[in-house]
């Protein structure tokens, strides 16, 4: 049984914790126990970088800065929002010797700037590739449509994970856990993220033409990495439903949720219930 | 010491090689090179701290190459000059044998001088503390304090060249000190000649030199000039990432990159 | 002892406005070794160089100082004037008191002794001055051109009626390039096939002209007029001198799924083949990377159907070594693949193609026969999306050029599609559209106004298929960047023109120079553009910048008339202003002792080395040797020499020394 | 050196000077226009943007300030990712709407967008995480958006998606010296 | 007493900053007489010594000028010659000679302001530095003036 350092952030211990339950699930199933960063905080998301750069940096350092006192090299980061934040704030502090020790003052402690943050498809290429195949029970053999979002492979300067068209890393391990993946065009479009609340009726048109493009290609299921992107394909199902004018009943789970039914985890260990879509697939 | 003789006597034996050059007892404790061309002689090497000049000078002398092929006892600083006097088509890797003596003292054995290049990776050419201390004193000082520093210094000169005798770089059959047409350097010893020679013999081995303080331990004076090309060791490494001598790499002077950075150019 | 003469030239009044000229004169009178000095209004005119010429004679002198304007102004002048008189015109120097002094100065003391000090200084220079001959080379009149496209082509036909040898060297089994593969040609919509054929033929037949086809440079050693071309001629596997081209052998070849290059992969080849029927030579090789013989050991068909008895499996390659005078360039470019656009598919969309792959639809000798249909499914598009600045202009993607057709093409895509689907709409997503060029811009405006091609002018962001079609997401930059969204049946990218992979090999073989795209580098941008930097060599077409067939044609007249006049005399002279090493008597014969550092620092590989041998031929010492056709005269290496063994005439150690001292012992 | 360098001013240079991005840059191809997911919502599309921020006129600076474009833009960094100059938007847009709120000149069209991100960092700063409940309540406060997702609500709590008590950072005296010191200094 | 007037030399390039001086004067720009060009092929040519020669004979300053990189008429001389003077120039300032009294620069022939230019400041720099005293000191040349001691 390995340890590897666990930053859950907000959403995963609210309206998304079915992710985070499910992370957990599969990443004992695979051998690994997830430690909390102690006393952690918000990364702050879109709203920081929208009103405030040093902010925006301030509070991802606190996070990184308390894994590092707590001795985390790696720490596993699943919500994509949070992954790019924390990433793109290290980034920038590692090329700006001067805002790196502003901020380290802002936040009062000593922050270095050497953990090595992963997003959950890392963990897994990094941890469970080579066993995952031997662990499956059953299957999970439906036509995938692997949604990756903005956060997860933009900027690809910095995240330097999966390419930026086109990416295949969700494919692969989808397939391997015996999906289809689909080839379809809106992998890496915008679902509109932070207007969750806000905007509303935008998130129904882009997550519209995400779901419905998914959709006319036979998808039986949606796979997301991304609690933002999960809410709004899912949650926000109605504005999307208004918008394609049609009703679609296609689920939208997230990767760990279906390794979790490859790996044959209890449904309910992997919160399928919590969903707003009802989740037939098993 | 006594894996080097056994080694030497073999190639002496075997008539692999002809001529061993190494060191012997000198006078007053000091230790003088020889030219062991049998047993006997194979018998009376010395190695230890005292062995200061770079045996690799008689490589291109051409009284020795008469006494046919050699072989050569390399602690670093020979081996380096080896690779440098190659890199320059002045020494044949055919026509030498190599033994080579670890910073231990032991028995080093190479066949090919990309050999002895691969091994000198672990042994970065570089100046000691002490060394790097003397630099930056003189660095420090103020340009003019420096000028007259060097004035004294250079003052001592009398131009005995024993300097260059010692270097393994000054190979050239005709110095350019001894150029006349024109003459660059004036015969006679003077401040400003002497300033002339010692600057352009720095340049001359700029990217050359394999800080083997032979020159310093053969002034007669005692003038520190070492440190003019330990210092173009040091800028040739820091400016041009040039580390140490090479077979391949080409010469810092007659090689360049098109974004070599100045800042005093404008 | 030398005997100067100065002449100090008034210049009208350009000079002795501010320049008290006798005083120049009288003082550079006193001068040691000064016989004879003077002042005249004007020295340059008939009667000025007349003036020198008699006191070379009524003085015998041995060396002049004409003291007037600029060297780069009147040097050759007064050379000249002193080579009539009878006097080694390397004897004479110029000081330059005009550009340098009178006209930078007011009139001053200081002005006039500036003057003086000039003058000195190349009294001093004149003093070690040497008797100078011209280099003379011989030059071994024929020329090698490299690359058998249209830019090669041209330049060979034009060379070989100058009544030269011509040696012309193609990679590929045919002549005849992109331009072969064209379907008509901007502005003027005229056949390219119809245009190229006759050229093709005429190299073929030409008297003066060698044809070396599926072949390639080896090596190339020597220097201007004296090169040794090494070339490997690719073993063909077919005996051309039996094969009658019937065709018989690729008609049968088993092996019918190679990608057909002149099809730009729209479609397939078999393994003996001509890549296009009009193919010079129309006679087959055989591809031995895709030939059932040479992979397994068995097939032989095209063997047993050959009736000639052409085949011949075990032909191997041969390297032929060829001296020539001049090389010319023409080894061209080539288009970005469709997979280098993520963004537009990776290349995975059958039907998002590249400009060159449009032109073999548009062309009647084409897979479709001139008909536009798509890769995918043979329909023929009913909208049809070209994106220019596919790859162009694009810092992100590391071309950051302009690649100067893709406009034309595109508005002759556009207008070929227009007048065979006229049912069909087309739509150019542009940035800029460069059409400069005789009847260029009129040509776009043709396709804007009379064939109705959408032109849009912003990017495309990314192109996806949906059910047969590609969704093309651009934007109106004209509309406020007002998003645009097509569904076509086809895209076509004008993808970026590069230079040939490989060309970096080719240059270190012929030692010229590349820029950071890897084209070839000219002498100079505006004076000599179908130069290189080696003496000799030359480039036309595109192998130097993108340019479209008029432009290549003509630099490709510009390069034979260089050969041309090149090879109009038996031998060439070249200024004597080349570096020397230094010889002495045994045992040293020179001060050089062969460290070569020389031969790194030469931009132009003219240092050699020299083995001084014994009678039993034994190396007695190695020496650095000028190679006097390839040295340029820049002496480099005589600053780098440590032993002052190298030296250059005209600018030797000892003048450079004695103009300084001149300078500042006043 | 020996380039005249005179002294810039306008929003294209504070841009500059906080971000190092260059307008100038910018050639105008559109390709981030053709790919931005809200181009069509916004009352300037990205590119058209950059122009404005190279016209370098007060009365392009204002609009840009008081656009709704700068709130609209998600930062999905989609238009810098294809960018054939490089040109990175995303971070000029953060930087107006830093300066746009500083400034007050927030569009009134962007009010609820605003309204959120207060809302959300309101809750972060007195709990240190996301208090969602108290973000909801609060943006409804702010936007009178009374009714918005009364019906995901109940929902959300049966599916065990909302606490009805913030979970609470430790050591809040950190995170609010950490506000005090960035975004409420100014 | 008048104004100290420095003796300069300038090794120039024939291609560019040779060139760029004559189109100083056919543009009739003014500039000191203090400075006098010799003119080299080549950057590449210009051998290090010629710079201490020039010291050793009672200049006060000197210019050194050639193509821009990338211009050079013989593709590299200037780059070859680049590194020498970074070398050259480290060894100088290491031996207590004052570099401020060596003005490097890039002159091409369309440059004709920026020769008068470079030509100008030098001198004035040269001029407030004073005579370069230290080394003709060295080099005897006021041995009148030098007590002994």
């Amino acid at each position: 049984m390995m340890t590897l350092g666990f930053y859950p952030g907000c959403s995963l211990t609210g309206s998304s914790r079915e992710y985070a339950e499910s992370v957990v699930a599969i990443s004992e199933a695979i051998g690994i126990e997830l430690k909390q960063i102690p006393d952690w905080n918000c990364c702050g998301a879109t709203a920081a970088h929208n009103l405030d750069k040093e902010l925006s940096l301030s509070l991802p350092a606190r996070i990184l800065a308390l894994a590092e006192k707590e001795g985390m090299e790696e720490i596993v980061v699943p919500c994509a929002a949070c992954y790019s934040r924390l990433t793109v704030a290290q980034h920038e502090l590692n090329h700006d010797e001067e805002m790196k020790t502003k901020v380290s003052s802002i936040i009062n402690m000593p922050y270095k700037g050497t953990v090595r943050i992963m997003n959950v498809i890392q963990m897994l290429q990094k941890y469970a590739v080579d066993k995952l195949t031997d662990l499956i029970k059953k299957p999970f053999e439906y036509k995938a449509a692997c949604y990756y979002g903005c956060l997860l492979v933009r900027p690809h300067e910095i995240l330097q994970f999966d390419r930026v068209e086109n990416p295949q890393t969700m494919d692969v391990i989808m397939s391997q856990i015996g999906a289809k993946p689909l080839d379809w065009a809106f992998k890496t479009e915008c679902c509109g993220a932070g207007f969750s609340v806000s905007q509303t009726k935008i998130v129904g048109k882009l997550s519209g033409k995400i779901v419905g493009d998914a959709v006319d290609r036979g998808a039986d299921v949606i796979i997301v990495a991304c609690p933002m992107c999960h809410s709004n394909l899912d949650m926000r199902r109605p504005q999307i439903e208004t918008y394609l004018q049609r009703k679609v009943q296609t689920p939208v789970i997230y990767i760990t949720q279906a390794i979790g039914l490859a790996l044959g985890i209890s449904r309910e260990k992997l919160g399928l219930q919590r969903h707003f879509v009802p989740v037939k697939i098993s | 010491m006594v894996d080097i003789k056994k080694k030497a006597n073999e190639l002496l034996a075997a008539n692999a090689v002809q001529v061993v050059i190494g060191f012997e007892e000198g006078t007053s404790g000091k230790s003088r090179a020889i030219f062991a061309q049998d047993a006997a002689g194979v018998d009376k090497l010395i190695f230890n701290s005292q062995c200061v000049l770079n045996l690799a000078v008689y490589l291109t002398k051409h009284e020795i190459k008469k006494l046919g092929k050699p072989a050569i006892i390399a602690p670093l600083p020979v081996m380096r000059a080896i690779i440098q006097l190659a890199s320059e088509f002045q020494i044949k890797e055919s026509e030498m044998a190599v033994l080579g003596v670890s910073p231990e003292g032991k028995l080093v054995e190479f066949q090919t001088f990309a050999a002895i290049e691969s091994y000198l990776k672990d042994f970065k050419i570089a100046m000691d503390e002490k060394e790097k201390e003397i630099l930056a004193k003189i660095s420090n000082m103020s340009l003019s304090e420096r000028f007259d520093f060097w004035m004294q210094e250079l003052g001592e000169c009398f131009k005995c060249y024993a300097c260059r005798a010692a270097c393994p770089m000054c190979y050239c059959h005709k110095c350019a000190v001894e150029q006349n047409k024109p003459q660059w350097i004036p015969v006679a010893a003077n401040n400003l000649g002497n300033l002339e020679w010692h600057a352009m013999r720095a340049m001359h081995l700029a990217g050359r030199c394999v800080n083997c303080d032979a020159c310093h331990n053969a002034c007669p004076k005692g003038i520190p000039l070492n440190f003019l090309t330990k210092l173009m060791m040091v800028d040739a490494k820091e400016i041009f990432g040039q580390d140490g001598p090479s077979l391949k790499d080409g010469h810092l002077l007659s090689t360049f990159k098109p974004n070599d950075k100045e800042n005093f150019i404008r | 002892m030398s005997r100067i003469g100065v002449f100090v030239c008034h210049c009208g009044e350009n000079i002795s406005a501010t320049v008290d000229v006798e005083k120049v004169a009288q003082v550079a009178g006193e001068m040691g070794d000064v016989a004879f000095s003077l002042d005249y209004k004007y020295m340059c005119s008939e009667p000025g160089q007349a003036l020198v010429q008699q006191a070379i004679k009524d003085h015998n002198l041995t060396g002049v100082v004409v003291s007037a304007c600029s060297p780069r102004m009147h040097e050759p002048t007064f050379r000249k004037a002193s080579a009539d008189a009878g006097l080694n015109p390397y004897m004479c120097e110029m000081a330059n008191i005009r550009e340098h002094c009178s006209w930078v100065h007011e009139r001053s003391e200081e002005t006039t002794e500036k003057a003086i000090d000039l003058v000195r200084m190349m009294v001093e220079k004149v003093k070690y001055d040497k008797p100078l001959e011209p280099i003379k080379v011989p030059i071994t009149k024929t020329a090698l051109v490299i690359g058998g496209g249209i830019a090669g082509i041209q330049t060979s036909l034009d060379i070989a009626n100058c009544g030269h040898k011509v040696i012309l060297v193609e990679k590929e089994p045919s002549i005849g390039g992109h331009m072969a593969q064209l379907s008509e040609t901007f502005p003027t919509l005229d056949c390219s096939q119809c245009i190229l054929s006759p050229r093709m033929v005429e190299v073929a037949q030409h008297p003066n002209i060698t044809l070396m086809t599926y072949s390639e440079l080896e090596s190339l050693e020597g220097y201007i007029g004296n090169f040794t071309a090494k070339i490997r001629k690719k073993a063909k596997s077919v005996d051309h001198s039996k094969c009658t081209g019937c065709g018989d052998c690729w008609n049968k070849c088993p092996s019918k799924k190679i990608p057909s290059e002149f099809n730009a992969g729209l479609e397939n080849r078999t393994a003996i083949y001509t890549p296009f029927p009009q193919a010079v030579p129309n006679k087959p090789v055989i591809d031995k990377a895709n030939c059932t013989y040479y992979k397994t050991g068995k097939c032989k068909i095209c063997e047993k159907f050959c009736k000639a008895g052409a085949i011949e499996y075990d032909l191997e390659d041969e390297i032929v070594e060829i001296p020539v005078g001049a090389l010319v360039i023409t080894t061209g470019f080539q288009v970005k693949g469709t997979d280098f656009f993520p963004e537009y598919g990776y290349g995975q969309y059958k039907d998002v193609i590249t400009g060159l792959q449009f032109e073999r639809l548009a062309s009647a000798s084409g897979p479709t026969l001139g008909e536009i249909r798509r890769p995918s499914d043979g329909k023929v598009p009913e909208k049809i999306v070209f994106i220019a600045c596919a790859g162009s202009r694009d810092e992100a993607k590391g071309i950051p050029y302009c690649s100067k057709i893709c406009c034309m093409y595109t508005a002759k895509h556009a207008m070929l599609y227009q007048h065979k689907v006229h049912t069909g709409k087309s739509y150019v997503f542009y940035m800029d559209i460069r059409s400069g060029g005789k009847n260029y811009e009129e040509f776009v405006r043709r396709a804007i106004e009379e064939d109705k091609v959408n032109y849009v002018r912003g990017r495309v962001s990314t192109v996806y298929e949906k059910n047969g079609k590609l969704i093309v997401k651009g934007a109106d930059t004209l509309m406020g960047g007002q998003p645009v969204e097509i569904e076509a049946d086809m895209v076509v990218l004008a993808t970026a023109s590069v230079s040939r992979c490989g060309s970096e090999d080719l240059a270190q073989k012929l030692h010229i120079s590349y820029d950071a795209y890897k084209f070839f580098a000219e002498a100079h941008p505006k004076l000599k553009p179908v130069e290189t930097n080696t003496a000799g060599i030359f480039l036309a077409g595109a192998c130097q910048a993108p340019k479209d067939i008029p432009e290549s044609v003509s630099m490709a007249s510009g390069a034979a008339v260089k050969v041309a006049g090149l090879f109009s005399k038996d031998e060439m002279s070249r200024e004597p202003i080349i570096a020397v090493v230094n010889r002495m008597a045994p045992p040293q014969f020179s001060s050089c002792v062969g460290c070569f550092l020389c031969q790194t620092a030469c931009p132009y590989n003219a240092i050699e080395r020299e083995e001084i041998k014994d009678r039993n031929g034994n190396v007695l010492k190695t020496l650095a040797k000028v190679n006097p056709g390839l040295c340029q005269g820049c002496g480099t290496c005589v600053a780098f020499c440590r032993t002052k063994s190298i030296d250059i005439q005209g600018f030797t150690n000892e003048q450079m020394y004695s103009e300084v001292m001149a300078l500042l012992n006043a | 050196m020996g380039h005249h360098h005179h002294e810039e001013s306008g929003l294209a240079a504070e841009v500059k000077k906080a971000t190092e991005v260059a307008a100038e840059k910018c050639y105008q191809c559109g390709k981030c226009s053709a790919g931005c997911p809200v181009a069509d919502e916004m009352d300037y599309t990205p590119s058209m943007v950059m122009r404005m921020l190279q016209t370098n006129t007060p009365e392009n600076d204002e609009k840009l300030l008081r656009s709704k474009t700068i709130w609209l833009c998600l930062t999905c960094e989609m238009c810098i990712s294809r960018c054939p100059m490089s040109v990175d938007i995303p971070k000029v847009m953060d930087f107006m709407r830093e300066k746009s709120r500083y400034d007050k000149k927030v569009s009134v069209k962007a009010n609820d967008i605003l309204a959120f991100h207060e809302s959300f960092l309101l809750s972060v700063e007195k709990t240190g995480k996301l208090y969602e409940l108290g973000l909801i309540a609060a943006y409804k406060l702010k936007t009178f958006h009374l009714t918005q997702d009364i019906a995901v609500a109940p929902a959300m709590f049966q599916k065990g998606k909302l606490h009805l008590m913030p979970e609470l950072v430790k050591d809040r005296g950190n995170l609010s010296s950490i506000f005090a010191k960035t975004i409420k200094k100014k | 007493m008048t104004e100290f007037e420095p003796k300069i030399v300038a090794f120039v390039c024939n291609w560019c900053t040779y060139a760029g001086a004559d189109l100083t004067g056919t543009s009739r720009i003014k500039y000191a007489t203090n400075v006098k060009l010799v003119r080299f092929p080549c950057t590449g040519r210009i051998d290090f010594m010629l710079l201490l020669k020039a010291f050793g004979e009672g200049a006060d300053g000197i210019i050194i000028s050639g193509c821009h990189p990338n211009d050079c008429h013989y593709t590299s001389g200037n780059f070859h010659a680049r590194r020498r003077w970074i070398m050259f120039r480290g060894l100088l300032n290491f031996l207590g000679i004052d570099t401020r009294r060596i003005q490097f620069s890039w002159v091409s022939a369309a440059e004709g302001g920026k020769w008068a230019d470079i030509v100008n400041s030098t001198v004035k720099s040269v001029r407030e530095l004073g005579p370069y005293n230290d080394y003709k000191k060295v080099a005897d040349f006021l041995e009148t003036e030098v007590t002994n001691g």
